[in-house]
C-alpha cells in the first residue's frame, strides 16, 4: 500500500498524463473498466485554462521502440473540464491527479485554485514543458522560472503539487532541486524528449507540427538516468516513467529512486498495462525479498 | 455491447492469399460477435516487440467476416502488406497467437437508421421509405462492406453492391468475401467489370429513379471516399463511409487519430468513428 | 561527389567516431577492409592529450533499439596516437578527420596543433561534450564557452575545424551557432544521450560507471529534430547522425539538412554498414529524382 | 588467415535439442574454417531487428564443431538460451538464414607454442616436451572444446578432457560433440561422474607425474576458469582460458569487451582473445 504525499494507493502504478482517457474508455469497456481499473490513481490529460482543438494531423508517428506525438493539449479548458469531465472522472474508484498547463503564473493560479478546491482532486500535476508568456523562457528548463512558479502557487491550495519534468535539458537535477526548493510535493518525470522524423514518402516530417516527443520504450535508458540523478538531490517521492512496458522495466525505475511509476505509451498496446505491471512488480518484490536484498522500494 | 477490457490472445485458424492481399481468420474465445463497420487492434504476440526496430505500435483492422466457431467467434480479416506491421500481420501462420483488442468503434447504420440521422427538414430523401442499399469498396476497403453484405442480406435490405479494383493483383477478397452475391465491377486497368473508377458506377446510379431514397456506405481510398461523399451530397443520397487515420490505441487514449470536423475542432475516429457521415469530417483535409 | 569543406568525399556516409577501429578492423579482415573502405572518410575515435586506458568495465548495455556505452574515451594520448596510430590511419583509402578533446583550451590547443600540421590529417573534429576544467561547465552545453573554445582553437590550424555537439541540451541551435560564429567550418550532431539501465539481476546499474550515452536507432528521432533545429540557425555543413542503419535513416537527416551522415552503432551490427547505407542512399536519391522533387543534398 | 570483410547470410541447416541446450548448424559458402577458440557474432535474419525491444546487437557464439559441406563450410553452434539473443538463436529453423560476421579473435595454440609462450627461464615447464593436452570445460564452455580435440587428435596430440556439469539439464552437446573420445565427467549434483567440480579432477591429475610438461586449455563459467587459473599458476602448469566478456561487435570497434590487464589498462577480448593466458588478465575481475 504505497502513501503517495498522503494519499493511500492500492499499488505503484500510475498512468502518464495524456495516455489514457478514462472517459474514452468506459465508452468502449463499460463497467469492466471501473472493475478492473488498472491504475492506482489516475492522471487526466493536460488542461489549461481555455479550450484548445489541438494539433492539426498528422499527430503521430512510430519509430524504434517508440513513437513521437504532437497531440497540442486539445481539452475543454478549466471551466468545461470542471463542468463536464470532473463528475465522471469522479466515478473512477481512484484518487485523481489533474494535470495543468499554463502560460503564466496568473493563469497557473487559475487553474490550481479552479481544481484545487474541488474535493473530488487528490492532487495536481503542473505541466511545466510550457513558454512563460512574459519571460519567453520554457519554465521547466530553468530551475528559477521553476522555483518560482511553486513559489506563487504553492500557498494557493493545501493539496499535494506534483511538478512534472521535461527531460529536454542539460541538467534535470537542477531544475528538480529548484521545484522542491519551492515547495513542490513530488517530481514525475520524464515527458517526451523532443523529436522528429521525416516522412521518405515526402521528404517532409512526418509529424504535421515538423516535431514532436518520443515516448516509449526507446526513451527508457535516458528516463532512468534522469531519476537517478534527481533522486540523488531531493527528498520528495518521485513518479518514475517513460518506455515502461513491463514490470522488469518499472524495477529499473524503482531501483533508480521512483517511489511510483507511470505507464504511458504502452497503453496503447494493451489497455490493462497498468494492471499487469502492477502485477509484476509484485512479482519481482516478492522474487527480490527471497534472494538478495534492493533498494527500499517504499 | 462493449469490448472486453485488456488485450487477449487469440489463434490463428486459416491464412491464405487472395488476389494480392492476405485473408486470415482468428478464434475469439473472449468477445462478442462484431458489428459491421468495427476494427480491431492487432498485434502479431511473438516477434512483434522483440527486436530494434518497427512495428510497435498494435494495427487497426476492419472485420471483414464473422461468424460462430466451434469456441467462440470467428473474425476474418483483409488484409494488404504495405509496410511492417501489415507485412508481419501477412506472415501469421495457423496456430500463431495474436494480441487482439476489440471490437472497437462503432458500426453502420441500416438505411432506415441513417436517414433518420440525416435527414433534416427540407432534404428530400427524408420523407421516403429507403429503397436499399448501395455498397461501394475500393481497393482492400471492401473488406468492412463484406460483413455489412450479410447483415443486410439476414435484414433483407435489398442491397446493390459495386467494387472497385486497380488491377487483377489488388483484387483480393473478391472471391472469398463477395461469393453469393451480385456486384457490379470495376478496375483502373479494365480486367474486370467496367474499364474505370467504381465511382462511374456510383455515378450512374445515384441517376436512377430512386436513388435519392437509397443509401450508400463505402469504404476506400481516401480520394474514392472524397468522391464518394461529394456525389452523395450533390444528389442529397444519405451516406456513411468508413474511414482510415493513424491509430496508435483504438480506444480513445492517445488522441492520434483525429478528423478535421467542418466547423472546427477534430473527431477522434477510434472512438467517433472509423463509420462517419460526410457531413462530420472534412473530407478535403482526411 | 560530395564536396565537404573543401574535401572531396566519394559518397556522403562516414564513420561517428569512436564506433570503428580501422586498425583493429585491419587485422581481422585484412586487405579487403581497404579494397572495399566503407566510409569516404574517416573520422579516428577521439584523442586526448594524455593516454587514457578508458572506464571499469561493464562498458555497454544494450536496450531497446540501442545501446548504452562508457568506453571513457581509452586512447594512446596525442604522442602515441601521433607516433602509433596515425601511420596506420595513413594507409586508409580516404580522408582522415581526428576526433580530440581536452578539458581547457591549452590542452585543446596542443591538440591541434599537434594534430593540425599533420598532411595525413584531412580535418579535426572537437569533441566538445568534456568539462572545462577551469569553468567546471560542459563547454558543448555552453554557447559562450563553445563560442570562446573555437575562438581560441581557429587560429592555430588551416584545417576544417568540425564541433561534435552533445544533444543534451535544451536548445543545441544555439550552441551550433555560437560554433559557427567562433568559426567552425561545419557541425556535426549528435552525440549520445545521457542515459542509465538498472541491471535486473542485481539492482545496480548495468554500467559500471552508473550511466553511459545512448546510442542506436532509438535516439534517431531525437537527432533528426536537433539537426533540423540546427540546419535552420547555421550555414556551414551538418554532418548528420544518431541511429542511423539503412539508406531510408540517412535520408531523414539529408531531408533534415545534413550534407554528410555518419554510421555509428550500426557499424557493430554490420562492419559494411558505411558502404551499405551510402548504396541505399545512391537508390533512394536515383529514385526521388525520377518522382518528385526533395530537399537538396549537396 | 581473416574472416570475409562484411556479414554474410547463411543459412541454418540443422538444429536440435541437447541436454538443456541447443546445438545448430550454418552452412558458410564464403567463409574459411574456423580455428578452435574462434567465434561469430550471429543474429537471425528476420525477427531480430524488427519489433520494439530487445535483441538488437549480434551475438558472440564460440564454434563448437567444423567440417566440409557440400557448398561450403559447416559451423556448429551449441548454445544455452539465457535471454532475449540466444533465445532467438535457439529458435532457429533449419531453412532460415543468420547474419554472420566472423570468425573472429584468436585461437587456442598447441601445446608445444603455448610452452615457448609460457616458458619465461626458470618455470619448470619451459624445457621439457609436452607431455600433451588437458582440456578442462564446464557447462555450455564445452563447446570450443570439441572442435579443440578434435584438431589435436589429428596432430597427433595426446589429449585427456574433463567435463563439468550442473545437472542432467545442463549436459548438453556431450554426446553429440564428444561422441568417440574419452572423457572423465564431474556433476554437481552427481548424475554423472565424479559429484562436485570438474576442477576436482583437475587437481588429481595435476597431482600426476607428467602434469607439468602438459598444457590446460579450459572454458567455462568465470569463477571456474579462475579456479583453472589459479590451479595451473600453482603448479607451475602452462594454461589458456577461453573467456567471455560482453561483446556489441566482435571486431574491435566498440571496445565494450574490454578485460583488466594485471599491470593495469584493459586487452579487448575480442581481438586480443577470446583465448587468453591467465597472467595476461585480471581473472578475479573478470
Ligand atoms: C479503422 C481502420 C481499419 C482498417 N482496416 C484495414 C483492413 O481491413 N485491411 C488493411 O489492410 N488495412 C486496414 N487499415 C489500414 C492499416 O491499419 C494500415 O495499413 C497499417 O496500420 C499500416 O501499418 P504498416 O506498418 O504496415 O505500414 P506503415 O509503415 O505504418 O505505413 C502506413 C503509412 O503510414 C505512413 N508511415 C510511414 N512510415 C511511418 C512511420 N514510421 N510511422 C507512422 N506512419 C508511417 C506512411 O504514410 C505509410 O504509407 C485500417 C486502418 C484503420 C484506421
Ligand atoms: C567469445 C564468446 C563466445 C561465446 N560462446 C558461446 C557459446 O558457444 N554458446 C553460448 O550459449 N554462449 C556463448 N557465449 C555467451 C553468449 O554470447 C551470451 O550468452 C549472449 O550474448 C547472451 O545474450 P542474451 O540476449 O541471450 O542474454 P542477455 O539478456 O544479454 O543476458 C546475458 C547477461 O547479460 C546481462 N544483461 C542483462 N540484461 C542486459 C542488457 N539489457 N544488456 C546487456 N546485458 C544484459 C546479464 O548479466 C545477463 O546475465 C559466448 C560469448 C563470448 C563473448
Ligand atoms: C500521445 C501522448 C500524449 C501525451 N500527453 C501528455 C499530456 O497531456 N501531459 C503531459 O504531462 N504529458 C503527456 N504525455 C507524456 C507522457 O505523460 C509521458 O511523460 C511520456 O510519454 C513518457 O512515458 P511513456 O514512454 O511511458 O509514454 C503524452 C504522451 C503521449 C505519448
Ligand atoms: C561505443 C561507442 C563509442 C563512442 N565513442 C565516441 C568517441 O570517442 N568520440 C565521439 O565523439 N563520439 C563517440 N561516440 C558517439 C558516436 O560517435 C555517435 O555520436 C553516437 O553513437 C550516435 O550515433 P549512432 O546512433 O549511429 O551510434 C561513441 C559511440 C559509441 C556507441
Ligand atoms: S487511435 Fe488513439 S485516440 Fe484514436
Ligand atoms: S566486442 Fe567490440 S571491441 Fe570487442
Amino acid at each position: 500500500m504505497p502513501d503517495f504525499c498522503g494519499i493511500e494507493l492500492k499499488h505503484p502504478v500510475i498512468n502518464a498524463s495524456g495516455t489514457f482517457d478514462a472517459i474514452a474508455a468506459r465508452r468502449v469497456y463499460g463497467e469492466a473498466l471501473l472493475a478492473d481499473f488498472p491504475f492506482s490513481a489516475f492522471v487526466s490529460k493536460t488542461i489549461t485554462p481555455e479550450p484548445r482543438v489541438g494539433n492539426e494531423p498528422q499527430r503521430i508517428w512510430e519509430t524504434p521502440a517508440g513513437m513521437i506525438n504532437s497531440i497540442g493539449l486539445p481539452n475543454k479548458g478549466l471551466d468545461g473540464f470542471l463542468a463536464e469531465d470532473l463528475p465522471q472522472l469522479a466515478d473512477l474508484p481512484v484518487p485523481l491527479i489533474v494535470s495543468v498547463m499554463a502560460t503564466g503564473h496568473d493563469e497557473f493560479a487559475r487553474l490550481v485554485k479552479g481544481v484545487g478546491e474541488r474535493d473530488e482532486v487528490a492532487a495536481i500535476e503542473l505541466n511545466v514543458s510550457c513558454p512563460n508568456v512574459h519571460s519567453g523562457l520554457i519554465v521547466g528548463e530553468q530551475p528559477a522560472e521553476t522555483e518560482a512558479l511553486l513559489e506563487a502557487l504553492r500557498p494557493l491550495t493545501s493539496k499535494p503539487l506534483l511538478v512534472k519534468l521535461t527531460p529536454n535539458v542539460a541538467n534535470p537535477a537542477e531544475v528538480a532541486a529548484a521545484a522542491e526548493q519551492g515547495g513542490a510535493d513530488a517530481i514525475s518525470l520524464i515527458n517526451t524528449l523532443k523529436a522528429s522524423a521525416i516522412d521518405p514518402a515526402t521528404g517532409e516530417p512526418g509529424i504535421a507540427a515538423g516535431h514532436g516527443g518520443l515516448s516509449g520504450p526507446a526513451v527508457r535508458p535516458v528516463a532512468v538516468a534522469q531519476v537517478r540523478a534527481v533522486a540523488a538531490v531531493v527528498r520528495i517521492p518521485i513518479v518514475g516513467m517513460g518506455g515502461i512496458s513491463h514490470g522488469t522495466d518499472a524495477m529499473e525505475f524503482i531501483h533508480a529512486g521512483a517511489s511510483l511509476v507511470a505507464v504511458g505509451t504502452e497503453n496503447f498496446r494493451d489497455p490493462r498495462a497498468g494492471n499487469r505491471v502492477a502485477g509484476e512488480i509484485a512479482g519481482a518484490l516478492r522474487a527480490d525479498r527471497s534472494g538478495a536484498p534492493i533498494g527500499d522500494t517504499a | 455491447m462493449t469490448a472486453p477490457f485488456g488485450r487477449r490472445l487469440c489463434q490463428v485458424s486459416e491464412s491464405r492469399a487472395t488476389g494480392g492481399y492476405r485473408l486470415f481468420s482468428l478464434i475469439d474465445t473472449d468477445g462478442p460477435e462484431p458489428l459491421p463497420g468495427q476494427f480491431y487492434m492487432l498485434a502479431s504476440e511473438r516477434h512483434w516487440e522483440q527486436g530494434g526496430q518497427r512495428p510497435f505500435l498494435p494495427r487497426a483492422l476492419s472485420v471483414a467476416e464473422t461468424g460462430p466457431a466451434a469456441d467462440g467467434v470467428r473474425l476474418d480479416f483483409l488484409i494488404e502488406g504495405i509496410g511492417p506491421g501489415t507485412d508481419r500481420l501477412c506472415e501469421l501462420q495457423p496456430g500463431e497467437s495474436v494480441c487482439v483488442n476489440g471490437p472497437l468503434g462503432n458500426s453502420f447504420s441500416t438505411p432506415r437508421e441513417l436517414h433518420q440521422i440525416s435527414g433534416p427538414p427540407g432534404r428530400k430523401f427524408d420523407a421516403v421509405q429507403p429503397s436499399g442499399a448501395i455498397l461501394v469498396g475500393g481497393g482492400i476497403g471492401i473488406a468492412p462492406l463484406a460483413l455489412l453484405r450479410r447483415s443486410f442480406a439476414a435484414k433483407n435490405i435489398p442491397t446493390r453492391v459495386l467494387l472497385g479494383f486497380r488491377d487483377a493483383a489488388h483484387s483480393g477478397g473478391l472471391d472469398e468475401l463477395f461469393s453469393c452475391c451480385e456486384i457490379r465491377l470495376a478496375s483502373d486497368d479494365g480486367h474486370a467489370g467496367h474499364h474505370g473508377y467504381v465511382t462511374d458506377l456510383l455515378a450512374a446510379m445515384l441517376e436512377g429513379d430512386d436513388a435519392a431514397s437509397a443509401a450508400v456506405y463505402s469504404c476506400g481510398p481516401p480520394q474514392m471516399l472524397e468522391a464518394v461523399g461529394a456525389m452523395c451530397a450533390e444528389a442529397g443520397v444519405a451516406c456513411e463511409l468508413a474511414m482510415e487515420s493513424p491509430m496508435a490505441c483504438g480506444y480513445g487514449a492517445c488522441f492520434g487519430c483525429s478528423m478535421p470536423k467542418p466547423g472546427g475542432g477534430y473527431l477522434r475516429l477510434c472512438v467517433d468513428g472509423p463509420v462517419v457521415r460526410p457531413d462530420q469530417v472534412e473530407l478535403a483535409h482526411a
